[in-house]
């Protein structure tokens, strides 16, 4: 179920790109997309029967069922890395509002 | 070979001396047409002499070097012409085609030579000959085309035998369309009266004749005589079956060349596009018809 | 025994060091270059003619040669035609703005050449084709325009692409990239297929009808020195490829009854009349004599194709034999418009006239190649046209008669203008002080005008060669004696009309000389009807020279460049359309075309 | 002295010049220098870091590398190529240096990983690495441009590789090769694919999905027009070629509809660099066209020439674009018209930069020739006579605009222009123009290696 609900956000994530003109709301809409993939990629992991978050604590660690905690590795570096893209994205959001002070994209008379 | 040489120069010379006296018989005959008299028949040698005897001008040597050219290559054709089908100079080397060319050479001598005279007259008059050729050459050729994919052979004097074989007659009859393309054709290149726009006196001050006179003049009426005695023996051989004698040959070419002056006389002259956009219309339509019937469907009468 | 591949070598080599010696002094590369190309021509007919080259390769990869004599036949030609022409450097050179690289250029090319005619592998054919182009692309700008190298490249790059699609074709057929094996094994469609594309590269390089916008504008644009190599002898490549075509392949279409001839020769045939009856057309209506005779190889380039589309001995002796005469006589008549540019820097017709006074050896040279590419009987292109018309004639085909005889009677017309309105009439005063050009030029006109000659009076010997070829081919050859040519329906005895012409020359001279001397008046003394006139301008008739003629068809006459200027536009539109559809400014497109995809695939599979 | 030098010395050389900036393109170039001396030493073979090496014979967990004649070849092209272009443009993009260093690391990653989202983490680095040198141009939309749509693209990428996992439970790329042939069923597999080729497709340029490419490479300098055409076309060519010969199974709709797309691709980029009048956009759109040709040549499993192709294509575009952008900053546009009689006085320049253009073209005395003839060979072979016909026409469009923009280049129009190349330009060029030349007329070396330097199947079907 999880996995469905991560899908339309991934969907609501280019939706949003397909749509919108502006600089920040395209932004906006990379990470919704990210966040919905990031999910999807935490829900794969996921084993039924009560498992437990793959934490091993000092108290008692023999005999629990935990979750694949691969995609949990996987989906820090995504997310590190989509941190990565969006403050890149929005350096350059600010030389663009800098050099033509509108974030609307089609109101920029820059060339192609 | 030299005995062929000889015998060529003969036939070259009669062809002369019969086609000047026939041309003075003819402007006997245009003259009762015109309720007049008519000059001497013997008027166009005497011209020829006359002019023969002058001393006349010239513009350098090209202007000489161009009807020396073209009086040659009449003369070498006319060596080649079989007057009846077992008289001629050289044995089977009478092709159709060195006919068609030698001819050129002539032509291009005095187109040279009219150039070069420096006339602007000289020059637009070599054009309209040039642009007649044009325009009757191709039917001409399409007709002989048919004659000679029927014959086998493009040899004149095996086109005469052919049609005097029995059983076939002469082409005008089994290609009756084709004779009257090859009649068309002939008076284009006689340059008789509707075709006549290249030597025009009225327009450009008789065409590539301006500059001359004198010998030079003369040389090319001579010119101009053999190579008549050409075409209208050409276009004997080809359609009226060539002849077995002399005297047959003397009748059909005194026929054929009297008719083609009596038509020229009563004519008046096309303008040159006239002439080709008339040569391209009719003349070749009926020529191509001629030659599908006669080779794809091999209705030959 | 000369090796091909050291030849070659041996170019490739030459041309460097001609590089280094024309950046040092342009009279002394061009020099080497003429010896360069002489040791070539004469190693080649050394050797050549008794079929004896050596053709093992030790040093160049991956290449491999064989000799024929269709493939010797070529070469000879066109190294004879280069050594004709590399007479021309000393003189041209010097004003080109790249010339240093001319001759190394055109060294490589003669080297592309000889490699062409000599492999028997498919894809070296293509090497040395491609290097052919690359090569001769870059000498043509050096003239006057620079469009010119490039149309000259698409259309040549478009006949060796076909090429390319035909040679792969038999390879997926035949598994091997050899010329003979690979032609033989082919059969059915793919043999119409392969067929076609060689059809289409020998047109392309023919500069036959479809294709034949580049030639006025490559030729009359080149180099002066140059277009008479690319209508001499480039041009014979796209005759070597239409052999290719025409007799190896000769696919099995349906038999056209009435001429027993395939469907697919025919067709060939009759674009090639067309190519004969425009490029007549077209000729007789141009201005500019390079472009004239550059149109005069596109309509002799329909004559060769009409020859060799017609399977039987006579019309293949009279195409191999229309080759060698139209090599000479184009070159001929180029070279003599070159001398003539040379002196008067142009070679408009309108601003020429009366260049034989003081150009006399060079209007004698160019007569006499007129008189041979007008078919006329002393010279070699009478020979060819007469067993081409026997061949028509024989197979009763009438279209293409029409076309032939038209071609035939309208370059009299068209080769008689430059004479007419560049060579005679009124001696304009800006020419007054030209001069005769120099010696060295001089002898390569008198080589082709012997040459001119002795192929129309003694046809026998090199009739004797192209049997070899027809025999070669597969065909029966003609049956030719020391004089006499018998075609289907009739006999020529060349030397005899020769002959003949001698004697009644010499009659009419001796009527001339008999008589009275006539008085030498200058040329403005003519008959002008009472008006004086002073400037001989007005007396030189040279503009639209056959104005009532070129009226009949003004209209139609630019089609096929209004038709590929649109096929450019419409490349051009498909482009903008492509910009427009992907590179467009904002990103909804791509992820338009992203979610485009995914869906399109899915659509069948998953959903 | 092991594989995984090559992506840690640089990142740790990128960490170090930000701390330092004086010292930054020195680094660099002892680093590049370093990887290239390097290479020679490494000997073939599957590496592994994070210490499971004894995994050797289990199901192969952890992160591996594998370094193959096929990666070899790839990283001694990009990381040479890296240190030319940052030589020669070394005065003017000084402070480029480390990210320079980033995108070095960035692509040897990608060009040795064995893990599909190791991968993915490779793709990122060097993704932002060339936001950043994009951003060189001075063009900040069509930068924007392109780090939206690459993130687009990876983000599927990442998308397509966990589908996969889900599915094989593995991220090591051989292992997974050896469940799909086992498992054999190819419905499932279309949707992981189609994403990753897609996001892959992003950054080789490849038709549908090169929207950014118009804007960033139609202003870029002498430091971004090489990077972008000629190392990172490159790189994400070999990238692609390995995904497309292993991994990717194309059967049935898939093969059909990237076999159409790609062949569009060379039509479309052809006739688009075919109307366009600026020399930029020439040059870019015929590099579109070309990694479209080199990706449907690994579609068709044509994987040596291929290799040959992008080789030759990175050098060419490398120095066309040297060209072109030093032209367009002395002349100011990079109209064709504006730059007529750019070789008039500098003829140096002119021969290498027309010998490199027929070289891309494919004529004769030079390596493009023998490339394209033996890539069209092998495709006749399996019968693909249709793409190349396609081929061949778009190389006749190709042709005919390039032969336009040399016959401008050479002969000068009416304004007189001047363009200086300093020496370092002209050597580069020579040493290309000749490598070019020298391999297009004596070939055997080319022929020497085959379609074997790509061992990935090797690995996968003996351990």
């Amino acid at each position: 179920m999880i996995q469905y609900a991560s899908i339309i956000l991934f969907v609501i994530g280019i939706y949003g790109l397909f749509v919108s003109k502006n600089v920040i709301k395209m932004i906006v809409s990379l990470n919704i997309m990210e966040i919905g993939l990031n999910i999807f990629i935490i829900s794969i992991g996921f084993v039924g029967g009560g498992a437990i978050a793959p934490i091993i604590s000092s108290t008692q660690d023999l005999g629990l069922i935990f979750v694949d905690p691969l995609p949990q590795a996987l989906v820090l570096t995504a997310i590190v890395i989509g941190v990565g893209t969006t403050a890149l994205a929005l350096a350059f959001a600010k030389t663009i509002y800098k050099t033509y002070n509108t974030f609307e994209l089609d109101e920029m008379e820059e060339s192609a | 070979m030299i005995l062929n040489i000889l015998i060529g120069i003969g036939i070259a010379f009669f062809g002369f001396v019969l086609q000047t006296s026939i041309a003075g018989i003819n402007r006997k005959i245009v003259g009762r047409l015109q309720k007049r008299h008519g000059p001497r028949w013997y008027q166009e040698f005497i011209d020829i002499f006359k002019l023969l005897s002058k001393r006349s001008i010239t513009h350098g040597w090209i202007f000489d070097f161009g009807v020396i050219m073209a009086l040659g290559g009449i003369i070498a054709t006319a060596m080649f012409m079989p007057l009846t089908n077992n008289f001629l100079a050289f044995e089977n080397f009478d092709n159709f085609f060195i006919f068609v060319y030698l001819i050129a050479v002539g032509m291009l001598g005095m187109a040279m030579s009219a150039s070069g005279s420096g006339n602007p007259w000289a020059s637009i008059g070599v054009m309209r000959a040039l642009t007649t050729m044009l325009a009757y050459e191709v039917p001409f050729l399409i007709v002989v085309l048919t004659i000679i994919n029927l014959t086998g052979n493009s040899s004149l004097t095996e086109i005469m035998l052919y049609q005097q074989a029995s059983g076939n007659n002469w082409f005008l009859i089994a290609l009756p369309i084709g004779g009257l393309v090859g009649f068309i054709a002939l008076m284009g290149m006689l340059g008789k009266k509707p075709f006549e726009t290249y030597v025009a006196p009225a327009e450009i001050a008789s065409g590539p004749m301006v500059e001359y006179g004198g010998k030079q003049l003369g040389m090319l009426f001579i010119m101009n005589e053999i190579s008549a005695f050409i075409e209208v023996s050409l276009f004997v051989h080809l359609f009226l079956g060539g002849a077995t004698n002399i005297f047959e040959f003397l009748i059909k070419y005194f026929v054929v060349y009297t008719l083609a002056n009596l038509i020229s006389s009563v004519n008046g002259r096309f303008k040159i596009d006239q002439v080709v956009k008339f040569f391209y219309k009719w003349p070749l339509i009926m020529a191509v018809t001629q030659a599908v019937i006669a080779i794809y469907f091999g209705w030959v009468i | 025994m000369a090796s091909v591949e050291l030849l070659i070598l041996f170019l490739v080599g030459a041309g460097v060091i001609a590089y280094i010696l024309t950046r040092f002094n342009t009279f002394l590369g061009s020099i080497f270059t003429i010896f360069a190309v002489m040791f070539v021509f004469v190693s080649l007919a050394g050797y050549g003619f008794g079929m004896n080259m050596d053709t093992t390769v030790n040093i160049l990869p991956g290449i491999s040669f064989t000799e024929t004599y269709l493939g010797f036949y070529f070469a000879i030609i066109i190294v004879f035609v280069y050594l004709m022409v590399s007479f021309f450097h000393p003189y041209y050179l010097s004003e080109y703005k790249y010339k240093n690289s001319y001759n190394l250029l055109f060294l490589l090319s003669l080297a592309g050449i000889l490699g062409a005619f000599y492999t028997d592998n498919f894809l070296n054919l293509f090497f040395f084709f491609e290097l052919i182009i690359w090569t001769t692309m870059f000498l043509i700008p050096q003239g006057k325009s620079k469009e010119a190298a490039v149309s000259y490249f698409g259309f040549s790059i478009a006949g060796s692409v076909a090429m390319l699609i035909g040679i792969f074709i038999t390879y997926n057929v035949s598994g091997t990239f050899s010329i003979y094996q690979g032609l033989a094994a082919l059969s059915g469609t793919n043999a119409i297929f392969v067929f076609v594309l060689f059809i289409i590269a020998a047109f392309a390089k023919l500069g036959s009808f479809p294709l034949h916008i580049w030639l006025p504008i490559a030729h009359g644009n080149a180099p002066h020195p140059f277009s008479p190599v690319l209508s001499g002898a480039l041009v014979k490549l796209g005759a070597f490829i239409g052999v290719l075509a025409l007799i190896r392949i000769a696919p099995a279409t349906g038999l056209f009854t009435a001429m027993d001839l395939p469907i697919g020769q025919y067709v060939v045939a009759i674009l090639g009349s067309m190519s004969i009856v425009f490029g007549t057309l077209m000729a007789i209506k141009e201005d500019d004599a390079k472009k004239l005779l550059a149109y005069s190889s596109m309509s002799h380039g329909g004559y060769i194709l009409v020859a060799f589309s017609i399977l039987n001995g006579i019309a293949f002796a009279g195409g191999f034999y229309h080759i060698l005469a139209h090599a000479l006589a184009s070159a001929g008549a180029f070279m003599a418009i070159a001398a003539v540019a040379r002196a008067t820097g142009t070679t408009k017709m309108k601003e020429l006239g009366g260049m034989i006074h003081k150009m006399p050896i060079t209007y004698l040279a160019y007569l006499i190649a007129i008189i041979s590419m007008a078919g006329i009987p002393p010279m070699g292109g009478f020979i060819s046209k007469w067993l081409i018309f026997q061949a028509v004639i024989d197979k009763g085909m009438i279209f293409v008669g029409i076309a032939v005889f038209f071609g035939s009677v309208g370059s009299f017309l068209y080769v008689f203008r430059p004479l007419a309105a560049l060579f005679l009439g009124q001696e304009l005063t800006e020419y007054k002080k030209v001069k005769e050009a120099p010696l060295l030029m001089l002898i390569p006109t008198f080589i082709l005008m012997g040459l001119n000659v002795y192929t129309g009076v003694f046809p026998g010997g090199i009739l004797k060669f192209i049997n070899n070829i027809i025999v070669e081919l597969g065909y029966t050859g003609i049956e030719v004696s020391t004089y006499e040519i018998n075609g289907t329906n009739g006999i020529l005895n060349p030397a005899l009309i020769g002959l003949i012409f001698a004697v009644g020359s010499g009659i009419a001279f001796l009527i001339f000389i008999v008589l009275k001397k006539s008085r030498k008046v200058e040329l403005m003394d003519t008959y002008t009807a009472a008006n004086f006139v002073h400037d001989e301008h007005l007396l030189h008739y040279a503009v639209d020279f056959y104005a009532p003629l070129e009226r009949l068809y003004e209209k139609q006459s630019n089609w096929m460049t209004k038709f590929y200027t649109a096929l450019a536009e419409k490349v051009r539109e498909l482009g903008k359309l492509g910009k427009y559809l992907f590179m467009s400014k904002n990103i909804s497109t791509t992820v338009f075309w992203i979610v485009a995809i995914i869906i399109f695939l899915l659509w069948g599979e998953v959903l | 002295m092991n594989a995984v030098l090559l992506i840690v010395i640089p990142l740790l050389a990128a960490f170090i010049s930000i701390v330092s900036k004086k010292i930054a393109p020195y680094l660099l170039l002892v680093v590049g220098l370093f990887n290239i001396v390097l290479l020679f030493f490494l000997e073939n073979g599957l590496v592994f870091i994070g210490g499971f090496d004894v995994a050797m014979n289990s199901d192969l967990l952890g992160i591996s590398l594998l370094l193959d004649t096929y990666a070899r070849m790839a990283l001694w092209l990009i990381n040479g190529l890296i240190l030319v272009i940052f030589c020669l443009n070394f005065k003017s993009y000084k402070a480029f240096s480390s990210i320079l260093l980033l995108a070095m690391a960035g692509l040897n990653g990608l060009l040795l990983t064995n893990d599909l989202f190791n991968f993915f983490v490779f793709l990122e680095i060097s993704g932002i690495a060339a936001y950043l040198i994009t951003s060189a141009n001075k063009k900040p939309v069509s930068t924007f441009r392109y780090l939206v749509i690459g993130a687009i693209g990876s983000s599927l990428f990442l998308f397509g590789v966990v589908v996969l996992y889900a599915m094989y439970g593995t991220l090591n790329m051989i292992v997974m090769i050896q469940a799909i042939q086992a498992s054999g069923n190819y419905a499932e597999v279309i949707l992981p694919f189609t994403l990753m080729f897609i996001g892959l497709g992003v950054e080789a340029k490849l038709l549908p999905f090169n929207a950014w490419v118009k804007g960033v490479l139609g202003h870029s300098n002498t430091l971004t027009g090489p990077m972008i055409a000629g190392v990172y076309a490159a790189a994400m060519s070999f990238v692609l070629g390995r995904f497309i010969t292993n991994l990717f199974v194309f059967e049935g709709s898939l093969l059909i509809v990237v076999t159409v797309l790609l062949a569009l691709g060379i039509l479309a980029g052809d006739v688009m660099a075919f109307s366009s009048t600026k020399t930029r956009e020439i040059l870019l759109f015929s590099s579109i066209a070309q990694a479209s040709i080199v990706a449907l040549l690994f579609v068709n499993g044509v994987i040596i020439w291929a290799v040959y192709l992008i080789i030759a294509n990175a050098l060419s575009k490398t120095v066309m674009f040297l060209v072109i952008n030093k032209a367009t900053k002395d002349v100011g546009s990079d109209e064709s018209e504006a730059l007529r009689g750019l070789f008039v006085n500098n003829k140096l320049v002119g021969l290498t930069f027309t010998l490199v253009t027929l070289s891309v073209m494919g004529l004769p005395l030079l390596a493009g020739f023998v490339i394209k003839l033996n890539f069209l060979t092998q495709l006749a072979g399996i019968g693909q006579i249709v793409l190349i016909a396609i081929i061949l026409v778009a190389s006749v469009i190709e042709g005919i605009y390039f032969v336009r923009l040399i016959v401008k280049l050479w002969y000068p129009g009416e304004s007189e222009i001047s363009v200086k190349y300093n020496y370092s330009f002209k050597a580069v060029f020579i040493v290309i123009a000749l490598a070019l030349l020298v391999f297009g007329t004596y070939s055997t070396p080319l022929t020497k290696l085959d379609n074997t330097i790509d061992t990935v199947m090797e690995v996968v079907n003996n351990g």
